[in-house]
């Protein structure tokens, strides 16, 4: 049992992220991380979403002929999202106006309806909320890093506005790292967005072929042995 | 709210409604997909893939619950056939081609057992009881039953030889080497 | 047994003569830049082929790869130079460096290198300083006003502001003035000296100024065979006529082929930067189309756009349609017809 | 007369001059000839003598088999001392079918047939008579003449054009032989004119043999044959190219002349069509060059079929400095061979030693698309793309760029200043699809060979279930029969 | 009947849908009650905020409520007005300036006097690096307004130095302050000319 | 008419769905490995942007408003999308399956890509009219077509070099998309005078 749940995390925060494996939700991927704070908001937004929608799913998977089983979902995904849109908007306008659109998108992130119809609708409801969870959490890292890269390159801060966007509790996280930095504006921009995760998703390839490496070099160990 | 309410669920049922009415009348039928796969494949029916025969790999296949690479009779040219008909593509590194093989059999040690016969699936296999057994170079497709299921080990699957008409130039090995 | 495919014989040409080629007609106009912008322009050119030819090394280094092979092919130090012309002559050091690493990492390098990019790197780089460093980018010279080394090094490591040098661009004058509402007549007043701008005696960048000296070496090109005329002249073509129409129409607003021909990047662009073999198309027709849409798209970006300059944005633009530009122009097969259908057999003439 | 223009094409270095200077001369007489089965497109001749046997010069000892071949005639006098492989002239350096003469040194010919006036002989008369004398093209393709004859005459000529264009550097053989054998050659163009009624007969001959295009005007004066000069250029002896710039018109694709009213014959071939005609010779020997800067003396020698390769290096001097590379042909289309005992066959033109500088290899780098490959390919072709594709092995891809229209002439390597290898890519893949194209019909004929034996599995199984039911039904009919016929005699008997 | 039946009519899809759509709009209908006025009281609080940058000080009333719609060069200006004893002692409203990509949009703050109390840029799209020092979190450039109005520089000041002018334009810039200047001095000039509708001191003609 | 000239180009061109806007990367990512394909999907994503930018657009001002109920925008949005892409393969797939064939197995993406909501949304956000909405949707959709082609040609020519292992397939795309952002800021200001 625990192997699975072992399974179930190491699936969403690395072997099949969302982002560098699966690679949806792209959109938001590229469009809300020019920093980490907004990469940090929208993956919690999107976690959020994601681990309620795979346990309603799970929960009513029975019910749901095959015919209308897409609409059904998206309109349970649907209904989420508007209640965050609501909540964000409501208590932390900050964060609102920054993701702006984004939140709403959130509706259409393949990743959500993918997890409800790969996962959820064919998993017990405890399994899908942890899917869910580590998902969502794989999400949250992977836009976190992203924001992380462009935002120290670009403007040499880390966090910045954390404060203003998710609350004053999280001012610990705000990092100046070069104090007076000229900028590099094309971190920032679009083409900083689409150059950033190429070179992740290169960086993650390379690091999962040196582990495949070293893996069989200690297979061919024990072997020996 | 009682708006709200209405007329969401107006337009839920009316759309549920609409859809459940279209995938009763629009349905269509059948996969097409597994037989024209199945013309693809290598139809040798040798089972080497693991499926009973080719048309349960073609079942498979287009359910897409086996590799393109699964049959190793067809070699690349059948797995670059697979690929471009599912739209998919192939990892080719997997597939190593052996180079056309060929039954042959030691005549010293054949007991004429028709053991072989009885399994070549493409009836490459010429001789009756207590006789030697020869294999037809035209038919013979290389599956390696006839090896499995001799006695004597007297059928033996061989590299075909290399002939004038057969030869061709290699492929080029460019590129800096490392 | 290894026995070697035909042909037996081999025209006497390489990849690293096709390139010292090129270097060679450059020579002339980076020598008048060297001359007209002073010891800083000299820097700043060293200091791009420096770090290109590091960079390279480095990642090639990375990649288990043959590294003296691949520099010695002299395309990575062609590029860097090409960088180096089109940079503002003062531009600080590290303007030079981060465009070059640019340029052959992320241009070249990350496609597979040297024939590999889909993406011409130099102004991939170009364009990646000018969005990310406006200011730097945007700062020009007067020429003649040459420094001694000593300043030089200022000017270029210390990143020192050069006072009472600064001068606007052509082009970017023009924009500027055009958004105060102050047309072009009075614009261009002594700022646009046909003579000067033929021998490239203007604000500009550090190899972009000599029209006549550019023109020189884009033919030594084509009748060295490494380039043929088709995209260059097509490029042209692409500024000229536009400019013609619309300076017919409003003379006051849009500018003529004459200004629009001589300035900016427009020379070296048409014979040494649409022409790189590897982001254009190939075939003669696909050159032309490329060239007059680059020439064109260079019109537009100039006289409506929001950069005063375009030829960069509209190579890498132009580079992006150059393999379907190569999907549909292809030659005619012999024996076939256009769509490649089998001609008919028949007799008589 | 006016020229159409050549697509593409390049200018390799000529070289002509090295051997040009020397007049042909013959070769003494080898002691054993090599004469290999194959030596003509189509399938290989079978033998007609066995070991032991003593055959007189011309006699025919293979024969031609099948649709497509072509017979093939004793050299020289002597004795059949071997019917075995020998190493072929070919890429693969596989051994080949080879009947192996011993010279006895008479070089005795056979009896020959005369004629007086061959222009009074018919058409199928010649073609008969070209095809009897084993005569296969001599401008490299070896495709038999006799069948082309039939071929154009069947579907009628309207221009017969002589190849003389020789484009290939170093080679000079038909430069030679146009210039000491011009009378025989245009009355051997006049032959195969007759042949196959051709209204226009032009001779092509490239600028660069200024004494070879006087020789011939000269010979052709008064007749209908009409001596052509041609600008010098790679591959301008193409038969493709020679009839796009001669005529203007090209050959539809996967078409052949005959298709656009031509026949295409080099000058070798007219020579040798001369000979069979008028004095009954079987086609034994050709004008083969002996060139490169290895060589101590090049220079063109008339050469018995079968000669191993190494005597004529030797009655060239030998070489001069180290040859890198041995080639049989051109340098641009011509193979490398590594064993001198290759013999010459019917389509050997020339033996060429070069030296490191003249070969010009070098390791290739990646393709930098400078589009020089597709200015040089006279076909239209974008030998850069079809390269890529084969490179990852899309081998449809490259087809679909039209890798079977490509010529393989060469001109497209030959440029590159990459030095991509890049005919050879192209000789690969349309090998590999070769052999993909046999192993599909071999599949489709074992499909059908498993299909049947699932039917006759099928139907056995059937027969028997059938047999078996009969059997019980049978049986039933039996015990119902007695049964009622015990029941009847239990009814009687009440 | 079992589930797996119902679920292939027709009916059933129909109302599944439509019954999860009734479902999940009652929950949003309730979720909207809950967030309305906090969602209001957010956006309300936004826009206070934003106008504060422009008027320092305490006000009596409620500037969002006390408004006042006026007719400008570029289309109706909405003007926020703040008082003190009853008095209009300052007014807000947005000004547009021409950039070098695109419009401007400012706020400013003037007092009754016509002394500018604050400019502040809410939207613009020039080059970050060059034409973003109009942003008081890149440069302090903005404040030079602070205490200006039309009389201090005089008119033919109100331009870049570069124009002649007072206000500096930054190295490489000069399109984006040059807008942002003309966009105050118009401002300046709205108030001048419909100060009596500003002040609210029309006579009563409210 | 000038207006509306650029209007279009301003959201083909300068201010790209995908490239600057950062809408329908998954499908822009994704499936353009093939020419037919990008040019299918493209014709797919046309076809159903514009009619869905009409529906939706009718939804918001006849419904949603006059009943006060915007809160439920986003839920009315994607179900109408979800219903005109479900039905549109439907009737698509039986009436003329040669069609089916070539834009068929994009249209359930649709459904998920950001771009097709992303606009509906946009366009309620800007308070747009109904033609400009339409234009809007129209615009942004042959903008997404252009990249998706331009890109595809790229991805063509791309799957032929030789990318360093690290760097094959996706990374690669990732960075020429890069660079072809990098392009596409060029255009900007184009409108704007
Ligand atoms: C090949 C080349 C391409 C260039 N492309 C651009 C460009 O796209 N945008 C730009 O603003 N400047 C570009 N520049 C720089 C301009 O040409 C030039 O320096 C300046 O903008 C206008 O200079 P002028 O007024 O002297 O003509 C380029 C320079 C070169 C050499
Ligand atoms: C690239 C290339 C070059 C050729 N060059 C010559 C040549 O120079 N002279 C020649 O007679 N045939 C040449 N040929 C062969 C001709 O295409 C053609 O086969 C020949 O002229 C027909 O005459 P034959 O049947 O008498 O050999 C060449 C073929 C190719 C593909
Ligand atoms: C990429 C780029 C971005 C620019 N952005 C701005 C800008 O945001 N604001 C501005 O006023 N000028 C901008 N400019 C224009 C020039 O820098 C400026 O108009 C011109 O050089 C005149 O300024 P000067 O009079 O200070 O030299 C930009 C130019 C370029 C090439
Ligand atoms: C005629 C010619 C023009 C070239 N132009 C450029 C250029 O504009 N930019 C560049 O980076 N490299 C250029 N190169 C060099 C080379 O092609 C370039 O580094 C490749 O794009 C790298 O793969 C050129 C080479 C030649 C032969
Ligand atoms: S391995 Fe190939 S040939 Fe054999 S049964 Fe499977 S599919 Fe058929
Ligand atoms: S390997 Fe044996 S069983 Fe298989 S086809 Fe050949 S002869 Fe028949
Ligand atoms: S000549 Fe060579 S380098 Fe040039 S395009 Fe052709 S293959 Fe590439
Ligand atoms: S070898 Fe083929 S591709 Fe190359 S030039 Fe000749 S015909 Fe063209
Ligand atoms: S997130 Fe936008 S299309 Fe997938």
């Amino acid at each position: 049992m625990n192997e699975k749940y072992a399974h179930i995390t190491r699936e969403g925060l690395w072997s099949n992220n969302v982002v560098f494996a699966q690679m949806l939700a792209l959109c938001p991927t590229l469009a809300v991380t020019s920093t980490a704070t907004n990469g940090l908001g929208m993956g919690l937004a999107t976690t959020a979403v994601l681990l309620l929608s795979n346990v309603i799913i799970s929960s009513v998977r029975h019910l749901v002929s095959p015919e209308v089983r897409i609409p059904v979902y998206i309109v349970l995904i649907a209904t989420l999202v508007t209640l965050v849109d609501m909540s964000l908007n409501a208590w932390a306008h900050e964060l609102y106006k920054v993701l702006g659109l984004f939140i709403a998108l959130i509706v259409v992130n393949c990743a959500i309806l993918g997890r409800a119809e790969a996962f959820a609708s064919k998993n017990g409801m405890a399994d899908s909320a942890l899917d869910g969870l580590m998902m969502g959490l794989g999400f949250t890292a992977a836009l976190v890093v992203i924001g992380g890269v462009r935002e120290i390159f670009g403007s040499a801060t880390l966090f910045a506005n954390a404060h203003l966007l998710l609350g004053p509790a999280f001012s610990f996280l705000e990092m100046t790292i070069v104090p007076d930095y000229k900028g590099f504006l094309l971190m920032i921009l679009p083409p900083g967005g689409f150059m950033v995760v190429g070179l992740l998703l290169a960086a993650k390839r390379v690091s999962d072929q040196r582990r495949a490496a070293r893996a069989q070099l200690a297979a061919a160990e024990v072997a020996v042995n | 709210m009682l708006f709200a309410v209405v007329s969401l669920t107006i337009l839920g049922t009316s759309f549920g409604l609409l859809l459940g009415v279209a995938a009763r009348y629009l349905k269509v039928e059948g996969n097409p997909l597994a037989a024209e796969i199945e013309q693809l494949l290598p139809g040798s029916q040798c089972g080497q893939c693991g499926f009973p025969g080719c048309t349960g790999a073609a079942q498979a296949l287009a359910e897409g619950s086996a590799p393109v690479t699964l049959c190793p009779p067809g070699g690349r040219a059948v797995v670059q056939a697979l690929a471009a008909k599912l739209g998919i593509e192939a990892d080719l590194s997997g597939v190593e081609e052996k180079g056309p093989m060929i039954a042959e059999v030691k005549e010293e040690i054949c007991i004429g057992c028709t053991r072989c016969f009885k399994v070549c699936p493409t009836d490459a296999i010429m001789g009756a009881a207590q006789q030697i057994h020869v294999v037809f170079r035209e038919a013979c497709t290389a599956c390696g039953k006839c090896e499995a299921v001799c006695p004597t080990e007297s059928i033996k699957l061989q590299p075909i030889p290399v002939t004038l008409q057969s030869w061709h130039w290699h492929k080029p090995l460019v590129g800096e080497s490392v | 047994m290894n026995i070697a495919h035909s042909p037996h014989a081999h025209a006497p040409v390489s990849i690293g003569k096709v390139m010292a080629t090129v270097l060679l007609a450059l020579t002339p106009a980076t020598l008048f830049g060297f001359w007209l912008y002073g010891w800083p322009a000299v820097n700043l050119w060293a200091v791009s082929l420096i770090a290109a030819i590091v960079g390279e090394a480095f990642v090639l280094r990375l990649q288990n790869r043959k590294v003296r092979t691949v520099i010695m092919d002299g395309s990575g130090i062609l590029t860097a130079w090409l960088l180096a012309l089109s940079l503002p002559p003062y531009a600080p050091w590290w303007i030079a460096v981060l465009g070059s690493l640019f340029a052959v990492i992320i241009g070249k390098q990350v496609f597979g290198g040297l024939g590999q990019n889909v993406f011409n790197p130099a102004m991939a780089a170009r364009v990646m300083l000018l969005i990310s460093f406006p200011l730097e980018m945007t700062t020009w010279v007067a020429p003649a006003q040459a420094p001694g080394l000593l300043e030089s090094l200022r000017i270029t490591f210390l990143s020192q502001p050069i006072d009472g040098m600064a001068s606007a661009s052509l082009l970017g004058h023009v924009k500027t003035e055009f958004t105060r509402g102050i047309g072009l007549d009075q614009a261009l007043t002594g700022y646009y000296a046909p003579m000067d701008m033929l021998w490239g005696s203007r604000a500009g960048s550090l190899g972009e100024t000599a029209a006549v000296l550019l023109l020189i070496g884009g033919l030594f090109l084509i009748a060295r065979r490494i380039i043929t005329w088709h995209a260059p002249f097509a490029m042209l073509l692409g500024v000229a006529v536009p400019a013609l129409l619309f300076n017919a129409i409003d003379a006051n607003h849009y500018a003529g082929p004459m200004v629009h021909v001589l300035s900016g990047g427009l020379m070296l662009g048409a014979f040494f930067i649409i022409t790189d073999p590897v982001t254009s198309p190939n075939t003669a027709l696909g050159q032309f189309i490329f060239g007059l849409s680059c020439g064109l798209l260079t019109w537009i970006i100039r006289t409506w756009g929001g950069y005063p300059e375009g030829v960069a944005f509209a190579v890498l633009l132009m580079n992006a349609v150059t393999p379907i530009i190569d999907q549909y122009v292809k030659p005619r097969i012999y024996g076939r017809d256009r769509k490649g259908v089998a001609l008919p057999a028949k007799k008589g003439t | 007369m006016k020229l159409f223009d050549l697509r593409g094409g390049v200018h390799p270095e000529g070289r002509k001059d090295l051997s040009v200077g020397r007049h042909i001369r013959v070769l003494p007489l080898p002691e054993k000839l090599f004469v290999p089965l194959q030596q003509h497109i189509g399938a290989p001749a079978v033998p007609v003598v066995n070991i032991g046997d003593h055959v007189l010069k011309g006699q025919l000892i293979a024969t031609a088999q099948g649709a497509v071949s072509s017979s093939i005639h004793a050299p020289t006098s002597g004795t059949i001392v071997a019917l075995g492989d020998h190493v072929a002239p070919h890429p693969s350096g596989l051994p080949v079918p080879t009947i192996t003469l011993e010279s006895d040194g008479a070089d005795k010919w056979i009896a020959t047939q005369t004629v007086d006036d061959p222009f009074a002989l018919t058409p199928e008369d010649i073609a008969a008579r070209v095809g009897a004398a084993g005569i296969v093209g001599l401008g490299g393709a070896t495709f038999p003449a006799a069948l082309k004859l039939n071929l154009s005459r069947n579907s009628g000529v309207l221009t017969l054009i002589i190849n003389g264009g020789e484009c290939e550097p170093y080679l000079t053989c038909d430069d030679r032989i146009m210039r000491e054998r011009a009378a025989e050659i245009i009355e051997g163009i006049r032959l195969i004119a007759l042949a196959v009624a051709a209204q226009e007969v032009l001779v092509g001959i490239e600028d660069n043999k200024p004494e070879a295009i006087a020789a011939m005007q000269a010979a052709a004066q008064g007749s209908v044959v009409k001596v052509v000069t041609m600008p010098s250029m790679y591959p301008m002896g193409s038969e493709k190219q020679i009839i796009q710039v001669l005529t203007g018109k090209e050959i539809p694709a996967g078409g052949r002349p005959a298709d656009i009213g031509v026949l295409v014959h080099n000058v070798a071939t007219a020579f040798a069509v001369q000979q069979a005609i008028r004095y009954g010779r079987p086609l034994l020997s050709r004008i083969v060059t002996v060139s490169g800067g290895a060589i101590k003396t090049p220079c063109n020698v008339e050469t018995l079929v079968g000669t191993p390769v190494r005597e004529l290096i030797a009655f060239a001097d030998g070489y001069a400095q180290a040859a890198t590379r041995l080639v049989l042909g051109g340098p641009m289309m011509g193979q490398e061979f590594t064993d001198t005992n290759v013999p010459v066959v019917k389509g050997t033109s020339g033996v060429l030693a070069l030296t490191a500088a003249e070969v010009g290899q070098a390791e290739a780098s990646p393709c930098i698309r400078c589009a020089t490959c597709v200015r040089a390919c006279p076909v239209g072709l974008l030998p850069l793309e079809m390269a890529a594709h084969i490179r990852v092995s899309d081998l449809s891809g490259a087809v679909d760029l039209g890798l079977k229209d490509c010529i393989a002439c060469g001109s497209c390597s030959y440029v590159c200043p990459a030095h991509i290898p890049l005919v050879h890519y192209f000789n690969y893949a349309k090998g590999d699809l070769a052999a993909q194209e046999r192993s599909k019909l071999k599949q489709e004929a074992t499909k059908k060979l498993a299909d049947a034996r699932n039917e006759r599995m099928a139907r056995i199984e059937r027969e028997r279930a059938e047999a078996a039911a009969k059997r019980k039904a049978a049986k039933e009919a039996r015990e119902r029969a007695a049964k009622e016929a015990a029941e009847k005699a239990a009814s009687e008997t009440v | 009947m079992k589930l797996e039946e119902l679920r292939g009519k027709l009916a059933y899809q129909g109302l599944l849908l439509g019954g999860v759509a009734l479902l999940t709009s009652v929950a949003l209908a309730f979720a909207s009650r809950a967030t309305e006025a906090d969602i209001k009281a957010a956006e309300a609080a936004d826009l206070k905020q934003s106008l504060a940058q422009v008027l320092p000080g305490e006000y009596e009333n409620d500037l969002l409520k006390d408004t006042v719609t006026l007719a400008g060069k570029e289309g109706d200006v909405l003007v926020y007005r703040g008082r003190r004893a009853g008095k209009v002692e300052a007014v807000v409203y947005r000004v547009i300036g021409h950039g070098y990509a695109g419009n401007i949009v400012c706020v400013m703050g003037v007092s009754r006097e016509g002394k500018i109390l604050g400019v502040r840029v809410i939207a613009h799209k020039e080059t970050p690096g060059l034409g973003d020092k109009i942003e008081p979190a890149k440069a302090k450039w903005i404040f030079d307004f602070d205490g200006k109005y039309l009389g201090d520089p005089v008119a033919e000041k109100w331009a870049v130095k570069k124009d002649g002018g007072v206000f500096d334009q930054f190295a490489g810039a000069t399109i984006t302050p040059r807008g942002v200047v003309n966009a105050v001095k118009g401002g300046l000039e709205f108030f001048a000319g419909n100060k009596a509708q500003l002040l609210d001191e029309t006579g009563g003609a409210q | 008419m000038s207006e509306y000239l650029l209007l279009l180009l301003g959201t083909a061109l300068v201010n790209n769905v995908v490239l600057v806007k950062f809408l329908g990367l998954c499908p822009f990512m994704g499936v353009s490995k093939k020419m037919d394909g990008a040019l299918g999907m493209g014709m797919a994503t046309t076809f159903v942007l514009t009619l869905t930018t009409a529906m939706t657009w009718m939804l918001e001002h006849w419904l949603l408003m006059p009943l006060g109920i915007q809160y439920l925008r986003i839920l009315a949005f994607i179900l109408t999308i979800a219903a005109v892409v479900q039905f549109t393969e439907m009737l698509i797939r039986k009436f003329s399956p040669a069609l089916y064939q070539v834009l068929g197995i994009y249209l359930p993406l649709i459904t998920t890509n950001c771009a097709v909501l992303g606009i509906a949304l946009l366009n309620v956000q800007e308070q747009n009219g109904f033609m400009h909405s339409l234009l809007y949707g129209f615009g942004s959709a042959v903008g997404f077509m252009l990249v998706m082609l331009l890109f595809t040609g790229l991805r063509v020519r791309l799957a032929l070099a030789q990318v360093p292992p690290a760097f094959s397939g996706a990374p690669i795309g990732f960075i020429t998309a890069s660079l072809l952002a990098l392009a596409f800021m060029g255009f900007a200001g184009l409108t704007a005078h």
